[in-house]
């Protein structure tokens, strides 16, 4: 078993190593050369996993490795434990692979940039990060992660840290993510009063004494839940996953599409046992999710930006995950959040390397029949779109029908709502499509297609893509959903959805969704690929549709509601609060003494008689005290 | 003689010479107080003093002791040795500001 | 003896260097004396069985309650500790070109040094009342002869605010000893008052006051900013690294076992304060334009937080406390060196003034932010734990308390950030020359970093080093656990 | 007795030596008489038995007090030999004066009946009055003369009032007589005691210079010779402390006179550091803070605790120590800044001269009552017996005057300590330098090994 | 008897108040003498003639002259000082009659002291006197000449000429003190 251990071991130290050792020489390394060091050091944990993932006897429910105490109180005692399992295998192999594949792609992203080696040197720190989070065998191990991978983000989105726009949008994330962990530390500390401890076994298991409703775990997971919304950009606080686009795409596709921003989901579905104890909180994620999904996929219909689009996109996915999260169909999301990572991820390598191929051109507007001059990403490209937009067999398919699938199950308005969503997905992101590839060029550049470390991870993402369906093929297909069977070995609750719809109802419903689907795409393509309609500027639209283009003024709101309040009460607090009370409070008494001084002083008047006046009344005083008081 | 003596003290009370020598103390101590001329001033205090002989005189006499006529003598040489003093002050302070009067002195205050 | 060096070594060295001031080696000879005080003090440590240790007791004037005792237990080993490990980082910090008489002021930062560690082992209540003051006059004269502008009238208004505070210490120590029969001012003896319960409660501010007042808790820190921004860096630090640590030590050492009932009877009152100080702080920081005062308002924030952790009165809290209370030393002494750092390469603290150093001092930029990540309390950092413990233990006192106290993990990230993006961050705009990192730069720095880090990773030394004093304390609230 | 005898006959010869123009010998002729004075007293002749119809006792109160005494003088007397270098005439009479006022304050601290007590205070002031008039020719002297001489036989004036009617009620002037009648004295003729007690404290409140009778103190130091000054505001104010101790300790007060006192200990407290916050000429300024420690030394009786005597032989000590090595300091300064007396003359000091700085900063501490020295020691007893009185309001107001005391020492220390262009030019006689260094080292040694004080 | 004591009484008082109210110094002077000259005439009501005698030679004799010997000196013979403002001279007023009323009303019931029953009409005379002093208060008397050592002193101090010769001086002034006594 000490192999295994090792292995554990490796994976979330190969990354660190790499980290470290790039970071220390990234003087001496070339762009070419950290790459390909930040890049082998990710595959060896890729491997590392995959052996995991063969070797370990996840039926048995998983186990914990314990590395040494962290911090070790009287009556309150965290290891450093690891936690191995079907689902933190899942999580280790998808971070990895899209992980390696993306550190792939981007040594030919980055050749050019004089700080290559820090890049990859952070990038394999959040890899680390990341691999803390989801290996966490306890609430605050997770955390360690939860706020490295914030951290990488900061960094890695105030990458080009000379643009002050790029460093605001860095801030934000961070500042937004950290908004979460507020809510994640004092779940934490509520769970530790509750259970004396925060380890996720432990926990479970004594949570099955706790009756449904319990107040305290309905508040536990509430908090807990508005952890994951800052880290997973769900309303209100995912204005920061947009902006986040400042990064290097291969950042955006890895941090803010793959792997990071699906923390938050990962972190409902390990504290699962306790959601089930909490209806409320369910139904809480459940409209969060939805609202989400609706409000992002909205925004999306008029972005003139390729990675903006993405990112509303990516937010709108998390919401169709936090949707199934909430009807309890965690295998579902988890399943979601591994196609999401691989076509997501595809399509912003693509949008990668169409920014690539016209230098740093991100307006759609200016570009268009670029189908020609880079193929492989046009194909690539395609197989992304119509994965995402839930085509028959292609991965999408399968992860967002059995989420529709559960929202019909739950309540026909919920799954009106989702099915609207995806419409509206598929129409933007046919839009995008058209308008990027289809048409004639706009742009006055000269494309190019992107080098092979770049197209290679394209080629191997698109056929996850398309394949990636088969980890969970439903009954109704033949298949026997066996990401489900293998992740409810982690957690009985995973196993716990059921699907009882009759095969007709399942079989009208992706009739349904496929015509509407396949019909939104033709109506893209009659608006955006033959004569394609460019929006102006915003202000010049009608109503509602500018409302959208200017995502509903929700960054205005916040600035307005927020940010502007909160300099100025900085700038009054110091001004009245310092200047004026407090520091006027301390040389207050010193200057009362003084002035009293100054008066008290008068009495010494120099003139000898009037001494003697004083003396004499202070004698009749005295003695008129003195006789009263006798 | 002796008898009218001891008759006279027997008649008029004690309380009478305290009165006597309160009075003669206050007068002095108005005087001191609100003359502005030092040499009258310093009579002033002799007033004072003597009162304050005349008091105790009177207890030696009622609590028939010689001591404290012993002690008024003191008063009286003391008196004496410090009227000398105060008049050399004055001496010399009528020539350093041609004048006597107190409130020539303010220089020092506050 | 060993205690009784580790006074006398510095207090040595510091005439030494007044009587003969050797200009030149005058730093490196401080250096010495510290390193040695700090190898003293860390064989103390090895030797430490974790039971309170009573190292001298010499008459004095036992007549008046003040006999020489001097002793440790786990907590103070602690604070030597911590003394014993900035003071070299502190002189190393000394820009000494721009100052003039090196060998003075190093004798005086040793001064600090040694009444401090003779408040931090003081077992008698007036031997410590006395230590306490005398650290003070060292400081006075850092602060007159080496500050900033305003210096004169900032530096006797810290004086006499500080003051204020340790005069009614003195009152409240002597009334304790003549109202209690018995009692001889010997720490210990402290828990054994068992004053009345209304005593208690006016008897608390009384004894408090000088702590409130030195850490600074809320509304008592109106001498704090302008005296950490005016004071020369190496004078912050002795205030906000050590000289902050001896009104959390008091604290807990005298106000605790002194007056547990009072301590009950103020706690949530407390509590609110210095959260409300900790929130107000970090707000006001976002906008400072001077590095210094940012650093001053994010220390004033820290502390905050760090009091109420103190007076949850349970384990978690205090032991978290204690734990950020050497954490947060680590962190000033990084971040004020840093800002002295600055200082010599741009010529002023103003931020405006800075912008796009980044380019220019890449290693010095990085170092900044592995200070930094420790000053928002990133996990594997020194502050995360000491942190998270407070707000455990917060929590089991009141949730609304913890939330307001776990709300200045945001409020720090975002004045933190915003000054580094301010200093660091943005175009390039310098003509001039700037040289990175200099060998000193390392030397101060790195360790630290490796220390904030190492500790974050392994800080079972530290919690098992405070786990018995705070198991005594506890006793002291029997109603409370 | 035989004290007595010494001093009066050195007081003689130093009059006839100064009559023959031997100038030099003065100094160390009064020095020598001084320290032998002091042997005496040492040795103990005499000691506590009751002399020619009790009129003094020399008990160990009274040697102590008189060691102490003598001690001082001798201090001021080789101060005296750099300051009088300067003056052209009568350097012997003030010499002699000086002694003969020290006899009075001998007296003073060992009188056992009110006539001494009376005699006692005349001999010590009566020199006083002419020695503050010293500069014949300065306007101010002469003005201080006067305010002295005047409010002091007005107080005089009560004070005997106040005798003539303890002599009343109690048909006695021995002390021991008077203070056991303390209890006994009741019915109407206990009112008469009152006045008579009530009267003698003003008269001996006036002599320590406790508010409202203090209206000379700040004129008179200002005004009078600085070495003369520095003898009032060090032997004068601690034999005339003793007196009071000694009038007041064996009996306990009638609660309106402790009323009284505790009336006057505020105001005195109050006032003196007050006042003392807006001085800029640094002589005033000590004028205020001795007013102010008047008001210290008033709480440490206040509860008549047994050992009230050793705080105030303590503390009296070391504030004339620490005022002592003031004034020299204060001199030279003065001279170096020809004849200015603010505080600003001492800017710059520590770049000029350290060592006398940093005694200076000593002995400001010391009276400022920082820790280590042996100003701290005396407030700390102090505040002792003023809670252990059970006065604790009193004390935390006494505390809290305290620190407003402290400010105004601080401002001169960080004068002291300001760097400046030209510091001023110091020149120390090598007698200074011991006298001064003497008085700041007696004040650390003190404050860390209060013992060597034991009364 | 007791009506001579009151008209000494009234004629002390009423001198007295001459005194302080007599704008000329040398009229209260002579207002002075008189008052003084009552209260020797109480002293012999007293039954203390020693007392009597010397306060008539001290005061009458010696210190009047020397105000007298000053006034002319100095010439301040004429009524040369201005009145007080008149808010001084009422409060030195009310000042000084409510210190009189006060102790009168401390002993406005009495004290209580009746003359001694043995009463020894002898202690006023010299004999007693004199043994009483010249035994139990010898120290006093002694030292007291201390007192008159430096009054000498200060006045030579004090009130001669700048820079004559010191020796005659001295004499001069020790002469002028014999003259008081």
């Amino acid at each position: 078993m000490v192999g295994q251990d090792v292995l554990v071991l490796l994976v979330p130290a190969l990354p660190l190593l790499g980290a470290v050792l790039i970071g220390t020489l990234r003087k001496r390394l070339s762009a070419g050369l950290a790459g390909g060091l930040a890049t082998t050091f990710l595959a060896g944990a890729f491997a590392c996993s995959v052996a995991l993932f063969l070797s370990e006897h996840t039926e048995l429910g998983g186990r914990t490795l314990r590395l040494f105490d962290w911090i070790h109180v009287e009556g309150m005692m965290i290891p450093f434990a690891f936690r191995i399992d079907a689902l933190s295998l899942t999580m280790m192999l998808l971070v990895t692979g899209v992980g390696t594949l993306i550190h792939l792609y981007s040594i030919g992203y980055m050749h050019a940039d004089g700080r290559a080696s820090t890049f990859f040197a952070q990038l394999n720190l959040f890899c680390f990060a990341m691999l803390l989070l989801v290996m966490g065998s306890n609430l605050l191990i997770t955390f360690i992660g939860w706020e490295g991978v914030g951290l990488c983000s900061y960094l890695l989105i105030g990458f080009w840290y000379t643009n002050p726009d790029y460093n605001y949008a860095a801030r934000k994330a961070f500042v937004i993510n950290r908004i979460g962990d507020v809510g994640m530390v004092l779940a934490m500390a509520l769970l530790f009063q509750q259970f004396g401890t925060l380890e996720y076994a432990t926990i479970a298991e004594q949570a099955g004494s706790l009756l449904t409703g319990n107040h305290l775990v309905v508040l536990a997971t509430l908090l807990l839940f508005v952890g994951a919304m800052g880290k997973s950009a769900q309303l209100p606080l995912f204005t920061w996953l947009p902006d986040a686009m400042a990064g290097p795409t291969p950042v955006s596709a890895l941090i803010h599409a793959a792997t990071m921003v699906t923390a938050g989901i990962f972190l409902v579905v390990r504290s699962s046992v306790l959601f089930e104890l909490a209806p409320v909180t369910q139904d809480v994620i459940l409209a969060v999710g939805t609202a989400t999904a609706l409000l992002a996929a909205s925004i999306g219909l008029f972005q003139n930006d390729i990675k903006k689009v993405l990112a509303y996109s990516t937010v709108s996915q998390l919401g169709y995950m936090f949707a199934a999260l909430g009807m309890g169909a965690y295998d579902a999301a988890m399943f979601h959040v591994v196609t999401h990572a691989f076509f997501k991820a595809l399509l912003f390598l693509g949008a990668g390397s169409v920014i690539h191929a016209l230098g740093g051109e991100q307006d759609i507007r200016r570009m268009g029949g670029l189908r020609g001059s880079i193929r492989i990403t046009y194909i690539t490209f395609l197989i992304g779109t119509l994965a995402i937009s839930g085509l028959p067999l292609l991965s999408g398919f399968f992860s967002k029908d059995l989420i529709l699938a559960h929202a019909y199950q739950y309540s026909p308005v919920v799954f009106a709502l989702l099915l609207g969503g995806a419409l509206l997905t598929t129409f933007y992101m046919f839009r995008l499509f058209f308008l990027v590839f289809h048409g004639s060029y706009r742009g006055g550049a000269h494309p190019h297609e992107s080098p092979a470390t770049m197209t290679i991870p394209l080629i191997i993402l698109a056929v996850l893509s398309v394949v990636g369906g088969v980890l969970n093929v439903p009954h109704l297909l033949g298949g026997h959903e066996a990401m489900k069977h293998y992740l409810s070995t982690a957690a009985p609750a995973l196993g716990a959805s059921s699907l009882h719809l009759a095969a007709a109802v399942e079989w009208t419903l992706m009739g349904i969704t496929t015509a509407l689907v396949i019909a939104t795409v033709a109506l893209t393509y009659r608006r955006f690929a033959i004569a394609p309609t460019l929006d102006g500027d915003s202000s010049s639209m009608p109503m509602p549709k500018r409302l959208l283009a200017e995502r509903w003024r929700i960054d205005e709101f916040y600035a307005w509601a927020f940010e502007r309040p909160f300099g100025w009460l900085s700038t009054q607090f110091h001004a009245v609060g310092e200047q004026r009370v407090m520091i006027p409070l301390m040389v207050g008494f010193g200057a009362i003494t003084l002035r009293l001084g100054g008066l008290v002083r008068r009495i010494q008047t120099g003139n000898a008689s009037f001494h003697l006046l004083a003396m004499l009344a202070g004698i009749i005083i005295f003695l008129l005290i003195t006789l009263l008081s006798n | 003689m002796e008898q009218d003596i001891i008759t006279s003290i027997r008649v008029i009370p004690m309380e009478h010479y305290l009165m006597l020598s309160f009075l003669l103390f206050s007068i002095g101590v108005a005087g001191v107080v609100f003359r502005r001329n030092t040499i009258i001033i310093l009579m002033c205090l002799e007033l004072m003093f003597n009162s304050v002989n005349l008091l105790l005189t009177a207890f030696s006499a009622y609590h028939s002791d010689p001591r404290a006529q012993v002690f008024v003598f003191f008063i009286m040489l003391v008196a004496a040795a410090e009227v000398t003093v105060g008049l050399a002050i004055l001496v010399m302070m009528k020539r350093n500001v041609d004048s006597v009067d107190v409130n020539q002195l303010n220089r020092l205050k506050w | 003896m060993a205690l009784l060096a580790l006074l006398l070594i510095p207090l040595l060295t510091a005439m030494v260097l007044l009587v003969a001031t050797p200009t030149r080696y005058a730093r490196g000879i401080a250096l010495f004396s510290s390193l040695v005080s700090l190898a003293l003090t860390l064989w103390l440590w090895s030797n430490y069985q974790g039971i309170p240790v009573q190292a001298l007791d010499v008459e004095w004037a036992t007549a008046w309650g003040l006999r020489f005792t001097l002793g440790y237990d786990g907590v103070g080993l602690l604070m030597l500790l911590l003394t014993a490990l900035v003071y070299p980082f502190i002189i190393g910090a000394g820009y000494g070109e721009r100052l003039q008489h090196p060998s003075m002021i190093n004798a005086l930062l040793l001064f600090t040094q040694s009444f401090v560690m003779g408040v931090f082992t003081a077992q008698n209540l007036l031997l410590f009342y006395i230590f306490y003051e005398l650290a003070l006059l060292p400081v006075f004269f850092l602060l007159l002869y080496w500050g900033g502008e305003r210096r004169r009238a900032i530096t006797v208004r810290f004086f006499m605010y500080t003051l204020l505070g340790g005069l009614s210490l003195l009152f409240g120590a002597v009334y304790c000893l003549v109202q209690v029969e018995g009692f001889n001012g010997d720490l210990s003896a402290l828990a054994t008052l068992d004053l009345p319960y209304d005593t208690q409660v006016w008897l608390f501010w009384v004894l408090f006051l000088a702590f409130a007042i030195k850490l600074p808790i809320f509304p008592f820190h109106g001498w704090q900013p302008d005296t950490y921004t005016t004071a020369p860096v190496q004078g912050t630090m002795v205030l906000s690294a050590v000289m902050l640590k001896m009104g959390l030590y008091g604290t807990m050492r005298i106000v605790f076992p002194a007056v547990p009932l009072g301590v009950e009877h103020w706690r949530d009152t407390v509590i609110a304060l210095s959260l409300v100080g900790a929130i107000y702080a970090a707000i006001i920081a976002f906008r400072q334009s001077d590095l210094r005062r940012l650093i001053a308002y994010s220390s004033l924030s820290h502390v905050g937080v760090l009091c109420a952790g103190l007076f949850t009165c349970n384990r978690l809290g205090m032991t978290g406390s204690l734990y950020q209370a050497f954490a947060h030393a680590v962190l000033a002494i990084g971040m004020l060196y840093i800002s002295g750092a600055l200082k010599e390469r741009v010529g002023s603290s103003e931020m405006a003034a800075m912008g796009g150093l980044k380019a220019r001092v890449p290693r010095l930029a990085v170092l900044f932010m592995l200070v930094l990540v420790n000053a928002i309390g990133l996990p594997f950092t020194q502050s995360f734990v000491g942190e998270w413990l407070m707000f455990a233990g917060l929590w089991q006192v009141n949730a609304w308390l913890s939330l307001a106290a776990v709300s200045t993990i945001v409020l720090g990230a975002i004045y933190m950030l915003y000054a580094y993006q301010r200093v660091m961050l943005g175009t390039d705009k310098w003509e001039i020359e700037m040289n990175d990192v200099s060998l000193r730069d390392h030397l101060v720095l790195v360790p630290l970093v490796t220390l904030t880090f190492v500790l974050g990773v392994h800080p079972r030394p530290i919690l098992d080093l405070v786990e018995g004093p705070v198991q005594v304390l506890l006793t002291s609230f029997p109603t409370l656990n | 007795m035989s004290a007595l005898v010494l001093l009066s006959v050195l007081g003689v010869l130093l009059l006839y030596a100064g009559l023959f123009g031997k100038r030099t010998l003065l100094a160390p002729l009064g020095i020598i008489g001084l320290l032998a004075t002091m042997v005496v007293i040492r040795s103990g002749w005499m000691m506590n038995v009751p002399l020619v119809g009790a009129m003094v006792r020399f008990d160990h109160f009274g040697s102590v007090f008189g060691q102490a005494l003598t001690l001082i003088t001798v201090l001021l007397f080789i101060f005296g030999i750099d300051y009088y270098s300067r003056v052209r005439e009568n350097v012997a009479e003030q010499y002699a004066l000086i002694i003969f006022s020290l006899v009075g304050a001998v007296l003073l601290i060992s009188y056992s009946n009110l006539l001494v007590l009376f005699l006692g205070i005349e001999i010590l002031s009566i020199p006083l009055y002419i020695l503050a008039g010293g500069k014949r020719d300065s306007f101010r002297s002469g003005e201080a003369a006067f305010k002295y001489f005047l409010q002091g036989s007005f107080a005089s004036g009560f004070f005997l009032m106040g005798i003539a009617l303890l002599y009343g009620s109690t048909a006695s002037l021995d002390l021991a007589t008077i203070q056991a009648s303390a209890a006994s004295a009741s019915g109407s003729s206990h009112m008469l005691y009152l006045l008579g007690l009530f009267f003698t404290i003003a008269g001996l409140a006036f002599k320590v210079a406790a508010v409202p009778f203090h209206f000379w103190s700040p004129d008179v130091y200002e005004g009078a010779p600085t070495l003369v000054t520095a003898y009032m505001s060090t032997v004068v104010k601690t034999a005339a402390f003793a007196a009071f101790h000694r009038l007041i300790a064996g009996m306990e007060l009638p609660g309106a006179i402790q009323t009284m006192l505790v009336v006057m200990t505020l105001l005195t407290l109050f006032l003196g550091n007050i006042v003392a916050l807006r001085q800029t000429q640094f002589k005033r300024l000590l004028a205020y803070s001795g007013i102010a420690h008047s008001g210290f030394l008033l709480l440490a009786f206040l509860g008549s605790d047994p050992g009230a005597p050793g705080v105030l032989f303590y503390y009296s000590i070391t504030y004339s120590l620490a005022t002592l090595g003031l004034f020299v300091v204060l001199t030279l300064a003065k001279r170096a800044a020809n004849g200015d007396e603010n505080i600003r003359i001492f800017r710059g000091l520590y770049r000029s001269s350290p060592w006398l700085a940093i005694v200076t900063m000593l002995l400001l501490l010391s009276l400022a009552g920082i820790p280590l020295t042996a100003g701290f020691v005396a407030k700390y007893q102090v505040f002792l017996l003023g809670i252990e009185g059970g006065y604790i309001l009193t004390t935390a107001f006494a505390v809290a005057m305290a620190l407003v005391g402290v400010y105004y020492y601080v401002l001169v220390i960080r004068e002291a300590f300001t760097p400046r262009e030209q510091a001023p030019e110091l020149v120390v006689s090598r007698l200074n330098w011991l006298v001064i260094s003497f008085c700041g080292l007696a004040v650390v040694v003190l404050g860390l090994v209060p013992e060597l004080l034991r009364f | 008897m007791a009506t001579i004591f009151y008209i000494i009484a009234a004629i002390s008082v009423i001198s007295a108040l001459f005194v302080v109210s007599a704008k000329n110094p040398v009229n209260s002077v002579i207002a002075l003498i008189v008052c003084f000259l009552s209260i020797a005439g109480h002293y012999i009501l007293l039954n203390a003639q020693f007392l009597a005698m010397v306060h008539i030679i001290v005061y009458t004799g010696a210190i009047m002259v020397l105000f007298l010997f000053v006034i002319m000196l100095l010439n301040l013979n004429r009524a040369s000082e201005p009145m007080k403002t008149l808010g001084t001279r009422v409060a030195a007023v009310l000042s000084g009659g409510l210190l009189f009323l006060t102790l009168v009303a401390a002993i406005r019931n009495g004290v209580g002291i009746s003359p001694a029953n043995d009463f020894d009409p002898g202690i006023g005379l010299v004999r007693s006197v004199g043994m009483s002093l010249f035994n139990e208060f010898l120290l006093p008397f002694e030292v007291s000449s201390v007192l008159f050592l430096s009054a000498m002193v200060g006045v030579v101090l004090l009130a001669k000429k700048e820079g004559s010769a010191r020796a005659s001086t001295v004499e001069g002034s020790a002469a002028l003190t014999e003259k008081e006594l």
